[in-house]
C-alpha cells in the first residue's frame, strides 16, 4: 500500500525519537585563550597563591635544569624536560585535594613533585633502576605513561570507580597535543562524557609533538574543540599563565566534583628544551620561535605581575631561590648515590603467585649471580659450577 | 561429555548458563564485580552471557559500555585501580584487538611496573574460535598472542563444570586473566548441580580426561570434544589414547603433560589456533624438553590450518576434526621403538614423522 | 636575573606562536537535520531524481525483505538489514562518480547494490561462501567491514593516494553511530582533515548499535557536532529523506572533489528490523518506537511528495514494483543455488607466493579430501590410505 | 661481525645507514613507495632511518603523520588499495600495539579477503628489542604476535648486509611484512658497499653464519651476534658450535635449519623474547618433528624470562648472554650417544635437561 492508496491532506512527519539536542554555544571554548597575568582580571587575583605559584615555578624550573644535569652526568637514562611548561605543571600539581588522582604522562614529573611526590621517586623511571618509583595508590599519582594517552582511559575509569562508591575523588589527566591524535584520547573522553565522570583532561599543547608542529597534527579551530564533540565543555588557557591554568582548573575541578561531569582543557604553551635530552630540537625549529616563546615564559610572566603589585620583595626572590636551591642540591646528591638493586625483583611482581615457570627461571638467575659472586650472601670467589663436555 | 546422565541433584546445563551462574554468583558474593561490555546490559550480550545482571544488580554493575574495546579495556583498568574487580567481556576474539595495547602495555604490567602497588583484578572473557559459522572476524583463536604476554594469565574451559569454576577462580584472581570462552562449545550441555557446583581446582591446572596407555593427546577448549572423539574412535583401531586438557595455557601445568607423555611415550598438540606460532609449539617444545628420553616419536600437532579463518561455508576443511587427529596417531611410529631403532633406518622416515 | 631588574613598562606579552584559529561556526551543524521532502525547497527538486530515488527506495526495501527471507531458510548465514535505512543507502549508492569509492560496512549491501553492484555477489560475505565475493578495485568498492569504524581509515588513505597521483577520485565511508566511539573513527577523521582528502564520512545514526541506544553511546549535542573538533564541516540530515541525504552528499562530495576537504555527516534515521536476523530487538526497545519511525519510513516521505506533486502515477508504482520483484525473483533464484566451492582455495590467496608451510598443508587436505572422494577427479570408492599402527 | 675490515670498495657501515639506504633506492626505484610515521619527514626518525627523505622525494613521499598508529596502519591500507608501496613506521615495538587490530584484521587478510584482488604490498618497520637502555615499553620483541598471524611475513636482519637486502626484499614483496629492526644494532658497522650491495637472496631464506660440527645456534636480530661470540668461546670449550640465522620467521626455512640440526645433532635455539610463547617453541617443535632421529639431545632454549622487559639498569640480567648460551650448550648431554644410551639412566636425566 503506498500512501496515494491513504486518504487525508499531506503533512511532513518529523522523525519520532529526533529531539534536539543541547545548545553546544556553552561547549565551545572562547576564541582566545584565557589570560590572568597582566590583565586587569589579575587584580582579583590572591596574593598568597601568586606567590606560593612563584615559589613552584622558580622551584620547578630549577627542578627541570637539574634533571636535565643528571642525564649528562649518566645519573637520568633520559629526561623529558618540561622547562617552559612549569605554569601547567604547578597548576596540575596544586590544584587537586588529597584524595583526588593525578595522571601524568613521561613529561609531567614536576606536576607529580609538587603534588608532593619526592623528586628521586618520580625520576625513578627516568634513571631506570625500576619502572614506577612510587606507590600510586599512596600518593594518588599514576604511574608516568609512556603510552601515549593510555592513561586518560585509567582517569576516567578511576574516577567513575570512586564516583560509584560514593567518594569525592576527581581525577586530572594530562596528555600532550600529539597524544590527542590518539584513539585512546577519543575513547576516553567519550566514556567519560557518557558516564558523567569527575575527571579534567589538561592537553598541554607545547606546540610539538617530538619534531611534529600542531599544524600536522590537527586542523582543528584549537584542540579545545575538541570536547564539543563529546559533549562537554572545553576551555582553552594561556598555558604560560599559572594563574589562568589554576583558575581554569580549580573551576573545571569543582564543575566535576559537584557531578557537572568532564572538562577538556588545552593549555597554550612551549617546550623550551628538546623533547628530550637526546632529542636535538634544531632539526625541526628555528631559534627565532624559541626565543620569542623564552620572552613569554611564565616565570618572567607571574614575575612581572608580581612586580607591578609590589609583591616580588627581595625576600621572595631569595627565599624561592633557596629553596630551589635546596631541592637541587638534595636532588643531586641522592641521585648521585647508586640505587641498591636486587636483580630477582625482576620476579617479584609478574604475578601475585609466582609460576613454577618463573620458579625455576628465577632459580637459574639466582644460581648465575651466585655463581659470579654478585649476589649478597654469594661466595666470592667460591667454587664456581665449570662447564662439563 | 555433551549428554551425560543428570544424576541426583543434577540437571543439564549449557556451559553459557555456567558462565552466566558464575559472574552472577560473583557479583552476589562481592560488590566490587563489576561487568562491562558492549551490549552486556539490557540485551544481556549476543551469547546472552550476561543476561539478568543488569536486572539483579543494576545498570552501573553491569554497563552497556560505547562501542570502544579500548576505551571498556582501558576504563576497567582504571576501575581495578580504585579496587574494583571488572570483568569485561569483548564480544568476538576479533573485536579484543582494539584492545591490545591496553591489555599488553597496561594489564598485564601494572603490578609489575609498580613493584605489586598496582595489582590487576580483572577478568577480559573473550568469545573465541570457530564453528559456529560466522562471517570473517567472529571465529579467530588468538590465544598465541595472550600467552606470549607476560603477566597475563591465559584459561578456557571445556567443560560445563569448568565453565563456572574457572571462571570463578579467574575473577577471584587478584591478577589478570584472559578468560577463553569457546563460542562452540556455548550450548553443550552437561549434567551439573548449579547449587553445588563441582570444585575446580583453580587456575594452572590441567586434568586427564581419559586415561590411556598408548599416546597422549593434549588439548584444550574446543577441541576437547574433539579428541574425546577421537580417542573413542581410536579404539577401534588398537590405540587406548590419554586425554590431557590444558584449561590453563598461562600458567602452564607441566608436571600433569609431561607426567602423562612419560606414561605414554607418544603425545599429539591439538588445537583449532593455526600451527605456526600458535600453542601447540610451546607445548611440543616444553614437552620435549622435560621428556626426551621417554618419546618413541616426535611431538606431533594437529592445528588449524596456517590461514585467515575461514568462511563458514569452508571452516569444516579447517577445524582439526577426528580423523585428523587419529591420522597424526597413525604418524606416531608405531612400527619400532626407539630402543630397537637404529640411526639409518630411524632418519629414513623422518620426513614423513611431521607432515605438518 | 629576574624581571625585576628588568628595566621599562609592564606591558602583557601574548604567546607568540599563538594565531587565533579559524571561526569554528561553519564548521557546526545547523541544529535541525535538514529535510527537503515536504518543505517548500523540494519545489526545487529535480522529477527524475525524485523518481530515480523511489524506484530505488522500493526496490531496496524489497532487496531487504528478500535477503531476511534468504536467512530464515539457510541460504545467507545472517543478514543485517537495512529496513528503514534505504534513503541513505539509495543516496550513498547514487551520488558518487564511477571512479569513486565506497567503504561500506556489513550493513551497507544495498548501498553497494545501487552502486551496481550483483547482489548475489554482495551478499557473498553473508551467505559464508567467501569473505568478499566481487572484485573491490572493479567496481570501487571496498570489502564489507566487519570490524567497525575500521575502513574508515582505509577510506582517507586511498583518496589521500589517489589525489597524490592527480586522480579525480572522492571516497565516501559509512559507519554507524555506535562506529563514532571507536578510536578509529577519530584517527580516520582527523588523518582526513589534516591531509585535506577527498573523502566523505556518512555516519548512519540508526538510533541503536545493537541493543545500545544513542544516548549510552554519546553525550554530544549531535554526532555531526564532532566534526569540529576535527576542523571539518559537520552536516546534519535526515536519514530518511532520500532528496535530503542525495543533496547533502552531493554538496559535501563536490566540496571534497574540489579539494575542500572532508566533510562529516550524520544522516538521522532508525533500523526498523531488528539488529540481524539472530538478533531479538524486543528485549531493548518497545514497539511504539518502531510504529513512531514507520510513519517516517523514507518510503512514504518520498512517495508523499511526489504524490503531492502529481508524481505518483499508477505507472510509476507498478514500474517500481516489478523492478523490484524481478530483482527479488533473481536473487532467490541464484541465491537458491549451491555455490560451487573449492576447499583448495583455502591455501590459494594466504600469500602471492604459497609457503613451503602453506604447501605441505594443501597437499594434506588435498589427500584429505581425495581419499573422501570429495574433490573433483578424485577417485570415487578408490583405496582409501588405512592408518596403519 | 660488527668490525669486518673494509676490503676493495668497501667501506664500514652502520645497520641504520644500510636501512636508511635501502629505504633511500627503493624510493628512488620506485615512484610508488611512500614512507609514513611519526617524526618521519623533518625529523627524519627518532633513529634517522629516514633522514633526508622528505628532503629527496618530498613531504608527500615520506610523511609525517598525526600522532595514531592505527591511523598510520589503516590509511597505509587505504594507500596501499589504491596501489602505493606504503612503508610505515612504528616509532617503538610497543607502540605498534594501537594498530595491531590494522594489522591483523585487515593488513595479514586483505589479500585472502579479496581472493587475491586486493594486494597488500606494505613494510611495516618496527624498531624492536632492548639493550639500549630504554625506559618501559621501548623494548619489547613482539615478534611471537605477528609470527603467529597467517598472511604476514616476518623478518629481520642481523647484519648490514641483509638490513639493506633485506628491506629492499620486503618493500618489492606484493605481501605485507613485518621488518622488525634489531634495535640494538642500528649503530653495529661492518665493511659494505653502498654502491654494490651484496645479493641477499629474498625473503624466507636462513643462512648458516658459522659452519661447526657439535651443535647448532638458532637464532636471529640482536641474538646473532650473542651466538656468534658464544660459538667463539665455545671453542675454548672444546665444541665447535654452527650457528643459522633464520633472517625470516616467516616463511620459516625448514631445509637450512633441518639440515644443520641433521648434521650436529644437537640444537639450542636463542632469542630475546620471552621463551613461553616465543618464536623459539616453534621452531624447536618444528625441528624436533623433522629431525627427531637426529637428536642427540631435546633441542634448547635460551630466550628472555617469561617477564615484562626489565628496566635499563636490571636488563642485562634479562637478555640471553654468551655465558647463557654455553650453559645451555653443555646441557646438551654430551655425556653419550643416544645410539648408547638405555632407556633407564637417559629419563634419569630429563628433569634436568631442561631447566628453563
Ligand atoms: C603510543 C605511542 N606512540 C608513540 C610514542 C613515541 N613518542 C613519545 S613522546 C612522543 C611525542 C608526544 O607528543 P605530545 O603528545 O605533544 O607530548 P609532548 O612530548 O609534547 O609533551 C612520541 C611520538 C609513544 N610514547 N606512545
Ligand atoms: C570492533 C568491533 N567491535 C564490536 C563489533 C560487534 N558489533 C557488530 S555490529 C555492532 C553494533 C554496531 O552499531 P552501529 O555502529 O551503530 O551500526 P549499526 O549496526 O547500527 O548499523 C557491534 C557491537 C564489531 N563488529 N567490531
Ligand atoms: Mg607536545
Ligand atoms: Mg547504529
Amino acid at each position: 500500500m503506498t500512501v496515494l492508496e491513504q486518504p487525508g491532506p499531506y503533512r511532513p512527519a518529523p522523525p519520532p525519537a529526533w529531539q534536539p539536542r543541547t545548545d553546544p554555544a556553552p561547549l565551545l571554548p572562547d576564541a582566545e585563550p584565557l589570560r590572568l597575568l597582566g590583565t586587569p582580571a589579575a587584580a582579583g587575583l590572591d596574593p598568597a597563591l601568586l606567590l606560593e605559584l612563584h615559589g613552584q615555578l622558580v622551584r620547578g624550573r630549577r627542578y627541570n635544569a637539574q634533571a636535565t644535569a643528571l642525564t649528562r652526568q649518566g645519573r637520568l637514562a633520559v629526561y623529558p624536560s618540561s622547562t617552559g611548561q612549569e605554569a601547567c605543571q604547578v597548576a596540575a600539581g596544586l590544584v587537586l585535594q588529597q584524595q583526588d588522582w593525578l595522571f601524568p604522562s613521561y613529561r609531567d614529573t614536576l606536576a607529580a613533585v609538587v603534588r608532593g611526590l619526592d623528586p628521586v621517586q618520580a625520576l625513578t623511571l627516568l634513571r631506570g633502576d625500576w619502572h614506577t618509583g612510587y606507590d600510586p595508590a599512596e600518593h594518588r599519582v599514576a604511574p608516568l605513561c609512556t603510552p601515549l594517552a593510555t592513561q586518560l582511559p585509567h582517569a576516567v575509569g578511576l574516577a567513575h570507580a570512586a564516583r560509584l562508591k560514593g567518594d569525592d575523588v576527581v581525577a586530572l589527566a594530562l596528555v600532550g597535543d600529539g597524544g590527542t591524535s590518539e584513539g585512546d584520547f577519543h575513547e576516553a573522553l567519550n566514556f567519560a562524557a557518557v558516564w558523567r565522570a569527575p575527571v579534567v583532561f589538561l592537553v598541554q599543547n607545547n606546540g610539538f609533538a617530538i619534531s611534529v608542529p600542531l599544524a600536522k597534527q590537527t586542523a582543528a579551530p584549537s584542540l579545545a574543540h575538541k570536547a564539543v564533540g563529546y559533549g562537554m565543555p572545553g576551555r582553552l588557557v594561556d598555558g604560560n599563565d599559572a594563574a589562568a591554568v589554576h583558575h581554569v582548573l580549580t573551576d573545571a575541578l569543582r564543575c566535576a566534583r559537584s557531578g557537572g561531569g568532564p572538562t577538556l582543557v588545552e593549555a597554550v604553551t612551549y617546550r623550551l628544551d628538546a623533547h628530550t635530552n637526546a632529542d636535538d630540537a634544531t632539526r625541526y625549529r628555528g631559534d627565532a620561535e624559541v626565543e620569542a616563546w623564552r620572552a613569554h615564559d611564565p616565570v618572567t610572566l607571574l614575575e612581572r605581575e608580581l612586580t607591578g603589585r609590589g609583591l616580588l620583595t627581595e625576600d621572595v626572590i631569595r627565599a624561592a631561590r633557596d629553596a630551589a636551591e635546596r631541592m637541587a642540591a638534595d636532588l643531586r646528591e641522592r641521585m648521585n648515590q647508586d640505587p641498591v638493586l636486587d636483580p630477582m625483583e625482576l620476579f617479584a611482581h609478574v604475578y601475585a603467585e609466582q609460576t613454577a615457570q618463573l620458579r625455576a627461571q628465577a632459580a637459574q638467575l639466582r644460581a648465575e649471580l651466585t655463581a659470579a659472586g654478585e649476589l649478597p650472601g654469594a661466595p666470592e670467589g667460591g667454587p664456581q659450577e665449570g662447564r662439563q663436555r | 561429555m555433551t549428554t551425560a546422565p543428570a544424576g541426583p541433584g543434577l540437571k543439564p546445563a549449557t556451559m553459557a548458563e555456567a558462565l552466566r551462574r558464575a559472574l552472577r554468583d560473583a557479583m552476589a558474593d562481592d560488590p566490587a564485580v563489576h561487568v562491562l561490555g558492549e551490549d552486556v546490559g539490557t540485551l544481556g550480550g549476543v551469547f546472552r552471557i550476561t543476561d539478568g545482571l543488569a536486572k539483579e544488580f543494576g545498570e552501573d554493575r553491569c554497563v552497556d559500555t560505547p562501542l570502544a574495546e579500548a576505551g571498556i579495556m582501558g576504563t576497567a583498568v582504571g576501575m581495578a585501580m580504585y579496587g574494583l574487580r571488572p570483568v569485561v567481556e569483548m564480544q568476538f576474539d576479533a573485536f579484543a584487538y582494539p584492545a591490545f595495547e591496553q591489555l599488553v602495555s597496561h594489564v598485564s604490567r601494572m603490578r609489575n611496573r609498580t613493584r605489586g602497588a598496582l595489582p590487576m583484578p580483572l577478568t577480559v572473557r573473550v568469545p573465541y574460535g570457530g564453528g559456529i559459522g560466522g562471517v570473517e572476524h567472529h571465529s579467530d583463536s588468538s590465544e598465541a598472542y595472550y600467552a606470549a604476554t607476560p603477566g597475563l594469565h591465559v584459561v578456557t574451559p571445556a567443560t560445563v563444570a569448568d565453565a563456572y569454576g574457572l571462571l570463578r577462580a579467574a575473577i577471584a584472581s587478584d591478577d589478570p586473566v584472559v578468560f577463553l570462552e569457546p563460542k562452540r562449545l556455548y550450548w553443550s550441555k552437561a549434567a551439573w548441580d548449579p547449587e553445588r557446583p563441582d570444585e575446580v581446582p583453580g587456575i594452572g591446572r590441567a586434568v586427564v580426561r581419559r586415561r590411556g596407555t598408548s599416546a597422549t593427546l593434549i588439548t584444550y577448549g574446543p577441541a576437547l570434544p574433539v579428541c574425546m572423539e577421537a580417542a573413542e574412535a581410536a579404539v577401534d583401531e588398537g590405540w587406548d589414547l590419554e586425554v590431557v586438557d590444558l584449561r590453563s595455557l598461562v600458567p602452564f601445568d607441566e608436571e600433569t603433560v609431561c607426567a602423562s607423555v612419560r606414561r605414554t611415550g607418544r603425545a599429539v598438540v591439538v588445537h583449532e589456533a593455526p600451527g605456526f606460532g600458535g600453542p601447540g609449539g610451546e607445548v611440543a617444545a616444553r614437552v620435549t624438553e622435560r621428556c626426551f628420553h621417554h618419546l618413541e616419536a616426535p611431538v606431533l600437532r594437529v592445528t588449524g590450518f596456517d590461514i585467515p579463518y575461514p568462511p563458514p561455508m569452508l571452516e569444516k576443511h579447517h577445524l582439526p576434526g577426528v580423523d585428523r587427529v587419529l591420522d597424526a596417531v597413525a604418524r606416531l611410529q608405531w612400527e619400532s621403538d626407539w630402543t630397537e631403532r637404529t640411526p639409518g633406518t630411524a632418519a629414513a622416515t623422518d620426513d614423513e614423522s611431521g607432515a605438518r
